[in-house]
């Protein structure tokens, strides 16, 4: 197969990172500034918290299932931390850790409506959704919180004097994802579920728990990124926070190749997903495009993206169909 | 009921004996609660519950004038989840109908508005062009309003067709094809106004948003003018286009050699497809059907607030959802009708209404509505699984 | 089966628990109001609508609120069904400008008179509009620190670079913001040619994780920016967040220091402005709005009048470190901070 | 005699009162392969899931090893040495092979990640156990349906399961991966572990088994040694009453009016050059083994899937833009091998699956409005004269229906465009003899009434009952051709089995001819 593989097949089974480059070199012709380091720190930073997300997105996608609470679940889980630690005096440390447990038990009561009571995803995170930022605004009476000073400098600190933190968590979140998809039980049962669940469960393995698992650590996750967007932010949290974000991070994860339909995706495409977003927010920005122009652009070059995929598949489908015979065991060990 | 008897056929006396049980099982309370759930009726029982009890604490909920104000609120939210039903029973979704409904309500503006104010509109790309200081292009023409009317259909129209092409087509998920549009045309939209709404909307389009056919007064006539307020809306306008719109829908759902082709792409696009049913024509119908309903449901919405207004809130797109699927509708395809969203509307809007009435302080009806939302998914739940039972014995 | 039927019971009798829970209506009064909002996104519409609610049931009025969620079609529900509740005045925070004028229309036709707070309608014949004017509240703080960047442009004959944070653009107050920021750079460049470099917008959406990644795109590729206006003060920590690490977040009086003026005036902005990082910001007075609002229309419906009209007008000023101690008592996110509302 | 290896004792299961499994005792011993044969419904899934822990007993006991044996889940039946392998296969095409033989167990390194030498290593050792000679990080979705069964066997192996399952393994196979299966399960076998054989072909079981129990209506009808029984008794058993004749006879010759002409049709590594007539009357059999090209040429015929070269005509008239809505149009019928996933409207009603070919005949202008009553009435006409067993037309799924009477469904939907060209591919697949008989009477009945039919099939026996005229096809070649008088099983046989022998690609492949002399000598 590999021999036959031409540079066009090469293209469309990398399509978008393609795609990424593209854009990558269109807005560095456009602006030889848009190559400086500082504002490709700047990219890979802005995009870490939706990146973050988005890799509890892809767990979830992978199960051919749905999140769309994250963005309720950042708002609340950091909500929580920030009125603790302005009413306790905590340490960031300590709060990370709250948000992380909000966050996480945000997560558990999806998957125990979708797991126990069988509830669709769907539904049940648009319910939480709603809940969500609903408990939030009951508990802030829909005020702001600032975080103390404290939380501002956690944002802004340098791992190693060069890497800001929030790429420093994104680059551990993208390496525990890529770990747990590819090098543990729990991850290669996700992908199983995800291409046939009842499959799944006849050949032994515990649906049930793993779907609630991946559900719980996409709340995690979240959590997680609420907590790292706030402290990117100054440590201001308002009514708005995490709004919307759902869509970004099925949108990143999808880019970066995960089905809707389950069972196919992984980390490093939703990174490569989550970085094209932002690349293009960024450049449009950063070439000062007409504010009403940037969101159609950017709604074309997903558009795009998603079309390059769909070549992909188109084709990938034809060359299978070329087996009308059963592979002989000496072609198909061959790769 | 033909039964072919037959010795070789256990199916026909599983057929016989459980006829025999399900009517035992139908007795008594149990059996009460069981009919109840499995009824088609079952959402709006619940919700004429819920809103009987809460009238109980709240008896404003009761009054005339409340109970007709409800009722006009249902018909915008009916005509946009009409056409979102449509999509959901193929086994699509549409997350761009909020963005068809501004683009469609600014298009029309942008036919039928009486002057336009040049320091609002014009860095819009379309002054001069589509926009003057004398209005819109067809402004003060007697065809203005039918033609602004069918301007939004056919765009509402169009852009469906646009979704459908590249679902069809392209093989792209529904998901993100309209999520692609929708923040496309949202955008549009507001380029085109510059953010601004745009008014000076002729009388008789409004009529359309919010005139009565007729009206109803009750109570005692005791002085010879009766305060508008005492004149209840009964058959409007909107109410008789959400529902000319749900007959033609439901018809063409359950009468139609079209409605049966949805149900069997929802329930199975292969087999539909092998069986003839022209599977890409259907779909891409189903979409453009479901523009169409978003732009008429924009007439409703820009009708009555008198305005064009570009954008509509996102979170409207999971009332339009919610109440599909609480009636009834799969999300995964093949599986909903007309009645059952009209139930969910309902649903809806007496939801919020009563949550209001509650007086709960704003900062928690929100919670308490998503909580709302959850419990009537589960109770979904429980009266399909009933149901299943029903079917399998 | 078993397990969802005991499910099933234990919601309804949460359900019901929750409705007779709220069932203890509170006392009837003689006075209903309606309080219709467009939303309570910011600090700023939460201490307007808490000044507006307190201040009525203070009174022993009762205060239907109605939250519209950003969309004006629910507004005008809502406040159809305020109506057919009979209730006896009606406040709104609109939506924009536009459906303000369809939903006054409505109460008054129903003899309900209605007064419109902080957004004027378009059309100001109707109703008791109290007035906030963001464009000249915005002309107002954006012209001070224009003020202050032509002494520099005149020792150091280099020009400013100046930047807006625009909301979101289906907001019309973002607009406004944007219109009024807009008047004064081209006016001073009309007047002093070469003291302003062509603006960069920099959109928000109204979020900050937004505003802070397109921030840093445009001050990167524009890192001559000094001049910074925000369309409105719940950004500044972002700005802070974004200028600090390039050594730009620097208070007045030292090298270095970036022009920085907002709008609404809540409580970080009377602190940054105390502590000198932040030159002025466009202050409505709400307290003062909140009044004017109430006690009209509390007047009309003991008057008996159905359709008040009558505008009223709250111009608005700049705050600035200048006038900070005199004007700190009107300002409403001073109150606020004095109260101790950043550290509570 | 041994201890069994598994004694079920007075075994019962009931669905809501309606009882699939009654009072069943039955053993199976060490070194023992039982075949197990029923009509569908008659109890043997029921039976196997109580074994497999899919679904727990009512009443009755089993006892694994003289201990009793009460496996809650599918897990639970794995850890005490019980493998069962379905007949849709339970593998996930989106892992390799050696994540799927370890799905639910991965071994460990110290890190708590899988260790994957180790499953490697393994995984090479247990294919070679089943002469599996693939690469073990091989996704499944590249190897065919034959390989993937070989992996579920391997999975079993590595369970150390001692009494396997096989749920009617080999409807999906070629010969010669049948034979092959059949190998490894004569070497299990030899190994001492047990084997329960579900299948369908009663042939392979007379091979097979050692022992032989017969299920109906949820009762064991017989269990003896496979010797006492024949292919007679064995149907007798199955249905109740004896059967005289598999097939029933072909009664009206076909005419030599051409109804279907294919000439040269190739599509680039698909088929090649292929010349087929079907005329008015004629029952022609397709015969072929998985993979030779025959499924993708009736979908080619259909209009479902390209082809570059070639023209097809229906009754003289060349046909252009082919899709299956003209195909319709040109009164073709076509009942695809995959009635789950592309014959049945699974949730929808009986009359409506009915109706869907048909749909716009029952359409009245200008609304194109349903005529429902007629609708109703045609459907309900239809399944009368196929003599379809079910409740209510109008309201049973097709879900709830069983395989003969779903595969009736299908060809009733099709009947009602009134065909004159009916292609079947596999039209008996997986279903029980009783309703097998009937779909060969339809089919009779079809080129009866001057329909063609094209028989698509891997049963050589049937075939061979029921058709004119047999094509065989190989490697995407039409490969030989045999009329009636000429049906010579082996001959057909080894026409088609020239697929498998190894001929490297490119190599010209014998002819007819050849072939003859090459088996002669």
């Amino acid at each position: 197969m590999n021999s036959r593989m031409n540079i066009r097949q090469l293209l469309l089974n990398n399509s978008t990172i393609v795609l990424f480059i593209v854009v990558f070199i269109i807005f560095g012709i456009w602006s030889p500034l848009f190559y400086s380091p500082e504002n490709i720190t700047n990219i890979i930073k802005q995009a870490a918290f939706t990146g973050i997300v988005a890799v509890g997105m892809t767990f979830v996608l992978l199960t051919a299932g749905i999140d769309l609470s994250v963005g309720s679940n950042m708002y609340l889980s950091v909500v929580v931390s920030g009125l603790l630690m302005r009413s306790t005096g905590i340490d960031v440390l300590p709060a990370l850790i709250i948000s992380l447990i909000v966050g996480t038990l945000f997560g558990a009561f999806n998957a125990f409506c979708i797991v126990r009571l069988k509830i669709i995803p769907f539904m049940t995170t648009l319910g939480t959704l709603i809940i969500g930022r609903g408990i939030g605004t009951a508990l802030t009476e829909s005020k702001q919180i600032d975080f103390p000073e404290k939380m501002n400098d956690f944002g802004q600190t340098l791992f190693l004097g060069i890497i800001p933190m929030p790429i420093v968590v994104f680059a551990l979140v993208m390496l525990a994802g890529y770990v747990l998809l590819t090098r543990t039980q729990f991850g290669r049962q996700i992908y199983a579920i995800g291409n046939d669940p009842e499959a799944a469960r006849k050949a032994g393995i515990d649906v049930d728990r793993v779907m609630a698992l991946v559900y719980i650590l996409c709340g995690f996750f979240a959590g997680l990124a609420g907590f790292v967007l706030v402290s990117q932010l100054g440590g201001r949290v308002d009514r708005s926070f995490g709004e919307g974000r759902e869509f970004d991070a099925i949108a990143a994860a999808v880019l970066g190749g995960t089905s809707l339909f389950g069972g196919v995706g992984n980390v490093f495409g939703t990174f490569v997903g989550a970085l094209l977003i932002q690349m293009v927010q960024t450049g449009l920005q950063f070439n000062l495009v007409n504010l009403y122009l940037q969101p159609m652009v950017k709604a074309v070059v997903i558009f795009l993206a998603i079309f390059f995929d769909s070549l992909r598949e188109a084709s990938q489908k034809r060359l299978k169909r070329r087996f009308i015979r059963p592979v002989s065991a000496s072609t198909a060990g061959g790769d | 009921m033909a039964i072919v008897q037959d010795k070789l056929s256990p199916d026909s006396a599983f057929a016989l004996t459980n006829k025999a049980k399900r009517s035992d099982r139908f007795s008594g309370g149990i059996g009460m609660l069981r009919r109840l759930l499995v009824s088609d009726y079952f959402v709006l029982y619940l919700t004429l519950l819920f809103f009987l009890v809460a009238s109980i604490f709240y008896p404003t909920l009761s009054n005339p004038a409340s109970i007709t104000n409800q009722i006009q609120n249902f018909w915008p939210l009916l005509a946009v989840a009409i056409g979102q039903t449509f999509v959901l029973i193929i086994g699509g979704i549409d997350l761009s109908v909020i963005a068809v409904m501004g683009i469609t309500s600014v298009a029309g503006a942008l036919v039928m508005a009486e002057n336009l104010d040049p320091a609002f509109f014009d860095k819009s790309p379309v002054w001069g062009s589509l926009m003057t200081e004398a209005g819109g292009v067809l402004a003060g023409n007697p065809l203005a309003v039918p033609a602004a009317v069918l301007t939004m259909l056919l765009i509402g129209t169009f852009i469906g067709w646009l979704n459908g092409v590249a679902i069809t087509r392209f093989n792209l998920a529904p998901f993100m094809v309209t999520l692609v549009t929708s923040t496309f045309f949202a955008a549009l939209a507001l380029w085109l106004t510059q953010s601004r709404n745009i008014s000076g909307i002729p009388e008789a389009y409004v009529t359309l948003g919010k005139g009565d056919i007729v009206s109803i007064y009750l109570g005692a006539k005791l002085t010879p003018d009766i305060a508008r307020r005492d004149i209840l809306p009964f058959i409007t306008y909107p109410f008789m286009i959400a529902a000319g719109l749900a007959v033609v829908a439901q018809f063409l759902l359950s009468r139609t050699v079209f409605g049966r082709r949805m149900f069997s792409i929802g329930t199975n696009r292969k087999a539909a497809e092998v069986s003839g049913v022209p599977t890409q024509s259907v779909i891409i119908r189903v979409y453009m059907f479901c523009g169409f309903c978003a732009a008429m449901a924009s007439v409703l919405y820009s009708g009555r607030l008198e305005i064009g207004q570009p954008s509509f809130p996102n979170n409207l797109l999971l009332d339009i959802i919610g109440a599909a699927v609480i009636g009834g509708t799969s999300l995964f395809g093949g599986k909903g009708s007309i009645r059952g969203t009209f139930f969910g509307v309902a649903f809806f809007v007496l939801l919020l209404n009563i949550l209001n009435a509650m007086r709960l302080s704003p900062f928690i009806i929100d919670a308490v509505k998503g909580a709302f939302i959850l419990v009537a998914a589960l109770l979904d739940i429980i009266r399909t699984r009933v149901a299943n039972q029903e079917q399998r014995v | 089966m078993k397990t969802s039927m005991k499910y099933l019971g234990l919601f309804v009798i949460a359900v019901l628990s929750v409705v007779v829970s709220f069932g203890v209506v509170s006392a009837q009064t003689d006075v209903t109001i309606c309080f219709g909002f467009q939303d309570l996104e910011t600090e700023f519409w939460v201490a307007g609508h808490r000044a507006i609610t307190e201040t009525l049931r203070g009174q022993g009025i009762e205060v239907l609120e109605y939250n519209a969620n950003e969309d004006p079609n629910r507004q005008l529900e809502q406040i159809r069904e305020c109506i057919a509740q009979g209730v006896d005045g009606i406040i709104i925070i609109p939506q924009d400008g536009d459906s303000a004028n369809t939903i006054v229309a409505e109460a008054q036709e129903n003899d309900v008179p209605i007064a419109v707070f902080n957004r004027p309608p378009n059309d100001r014949s109707a109703g008791v509009i109290v007035v906030a004017d963001n464009v000249s509240a915005t002309e107002q703080a954006v012209e001070f620190i224009a003020q202050k960047a032509l002494r520099q442009f005149e020792i150091t004959g280099e020009a400013v670079t100046p930047l807006i944070l625009v909301g979101a653009l289906q907001d019309t107050n973002a607009i406004g913001r944007r219109d009024g920021f807009f008047n004064v750079i081209t006016r001073y460049n009309e007047r002093y040619p070469g003291l302003f470099n062509e603006p960069i917008e920099v959109a928000t959406e109204w979020d900050a994780a937004t505003a802070l990644a397109n921030l840093e795109a445009a001050i990167t590729a524009n890192p001559n920016v000094d001049f910074i206006f925000t369309s409105s003060d719940f950004l500044f920590p972002t700005i802070r967040s974004v200028l600090e690490p390039r050594g730009m977040w620097v208070p007045m009086g030292q090298p270095g220091h970036v022009l920085l003026a907002g709008l609404d005036g809540d409580a970080t902005a009377c602190q940054l402005i105390d502590q000198g990082y932040v030159d002025a910001t466009g202050v409505q007075n709400l307290f003062l709005e909140a009044e004017l609002t109430m006690n009209r229309l509390l007047q009309a419906i003991e008057a008996g009048e159905t359709a008040p009209n009558e505008v009223l007008l709250d111009p608005g000023f700049a705050l600035t470190a200048g006038n900070i101690f005199f004007q700190r008592s009107d300002m409403w996110g001073c109150v606020l901070y004095d109260d101790g509302f950043l550290d509570q | 005699m041994t201890t069994p290896l598994l004694q079920i004792n007075a075994l019962s299961k009931a669905f809501f009162g309606i009882s699939a499994v009654k009072s069943v005792t039955l053993a199976v011993h060490p070194g023992e392969i039982l075949g197990l044969i029923g009509q569908n419904g008659a109890g043997k899934s029921t039976l196997m899931n109580l074994i497999g822990g899919v679904v727990p007993a009512d009443s009755g006991e089993m006892l694994l090893k003289g201990k009793p044996y009460t496996p809650r889940t599918p897990a639970d039946a794995n850890k005490n040495g019980i493998a069962f392998i379905h007949q849709e296969l339970n593998l996930f095409t989106n892992l390799s092979i050696a994540e799927n033989i370890f799905i639910d167990a991965f071994p460990r390194t110290r890190w708590g990640m899988i260790d994957r030498v180790t499953i490697k290593n393994k995984t090479r050792d247990l294919l070679q156990a089943v002469g599996l000679e693939i690469a073990p990080e091989t996704q499944i979705e590249r190897i065919s349906p034959g390989e993937r069964q070989l992996v579920e066997i391997a999975r079993a192996l590595y369970q150390d399961a001692e009494l396997i399952i096989f749920d009617e393994p080999t409807t999906s196979l070629t010969a010669r991966e049948t034979e092959r299966l059949f190998a490894i399960m004569r070497q299990l076998k030899e190994q001492g572990k047990a084997i329960i054989y579900i299948s369908h072909i009663l042939n392979d079981i007379l091979k097979l088994s050692d022992s032989l129990a017969v299920m109906r209506d949820g009762q064991l009808m017989a269990h003896e040694p496979t010797a006492a029984f024949d292919v007679n008794r064995m149907i007798a058993l199955m249905v109740g009453r004896s059967i005289e004749q598999l097939y029933p006879p072909r009664s009206t010759p076909p005419s030599t009016e051409l109804v279907l002409d294919i000439h040269g049709v190739s599509a680039a590594g698909i088929v090649e050059n292929i010349h087929l007539q079907l005329h008015k009357g004629e029952v022609l059999g397709l015969f072929g083994l998985m993979g030779s090209g025959r499924t993708e040429l009736a979908r080619m015929i259909f209009g479902l899937d390209p082809f570059e070269v070639g023209d097809i005509r229906v009754e003289g008239v060349a046909l252009n833009n082919l899709s299956p809505q003209s195909s319709i149009r040109n009164r073709i019928a076509f009942v695809t091998e995959n009635r789950r996933e592309e014959g049945l409207l699974m949730n929808i009603d009986i009359a409506n699956n009915i109706g869907l070919v048909a749909l716009p005949e029952f359409a009245r202008t200008p609304l194109l409005v349903i005529d429902r009553r007629e609708l109703l009435d045609n459907a309900q006409h239809m399944a009368n004269t196929l003599q379809l067993k079910s409740g209510n037309i109008a309201l049973q799924n097709a879900k709830a229906l069983s395989g003969g009477n779903q595969q009736k469904v299908v060809i009733a939907k099709w009947l009602l465009s009134r065909p004159a060209i009916f292609i079947m591919d596999e039209p008996t697949r997986g279903i029980d003899v009783g309703a097998k008989y009937e779909i060969y009477a339809i089919i009779n009945q079809l080129a009866a009434e001057g329909s063609g039919v094209l028989i698509i099939s891997s049963e050589l026996d049937e075939l061979i009952g029921i058709c004119d005229r047999i094509l065989v096809m190989s490697r995407g070649e039409i490969y030989g051709q045999f009329g009636r008088n000429e049906f010579n099983e082996e001959r057909i046989l080894r026409a088609a089995f020239r697929e498998t022998a190894a001929i490297p690609t490119g190599e010209k492949l014998p002819t007819l001819d050849e072939m003859a002399e090459g088996s002669a000598s």
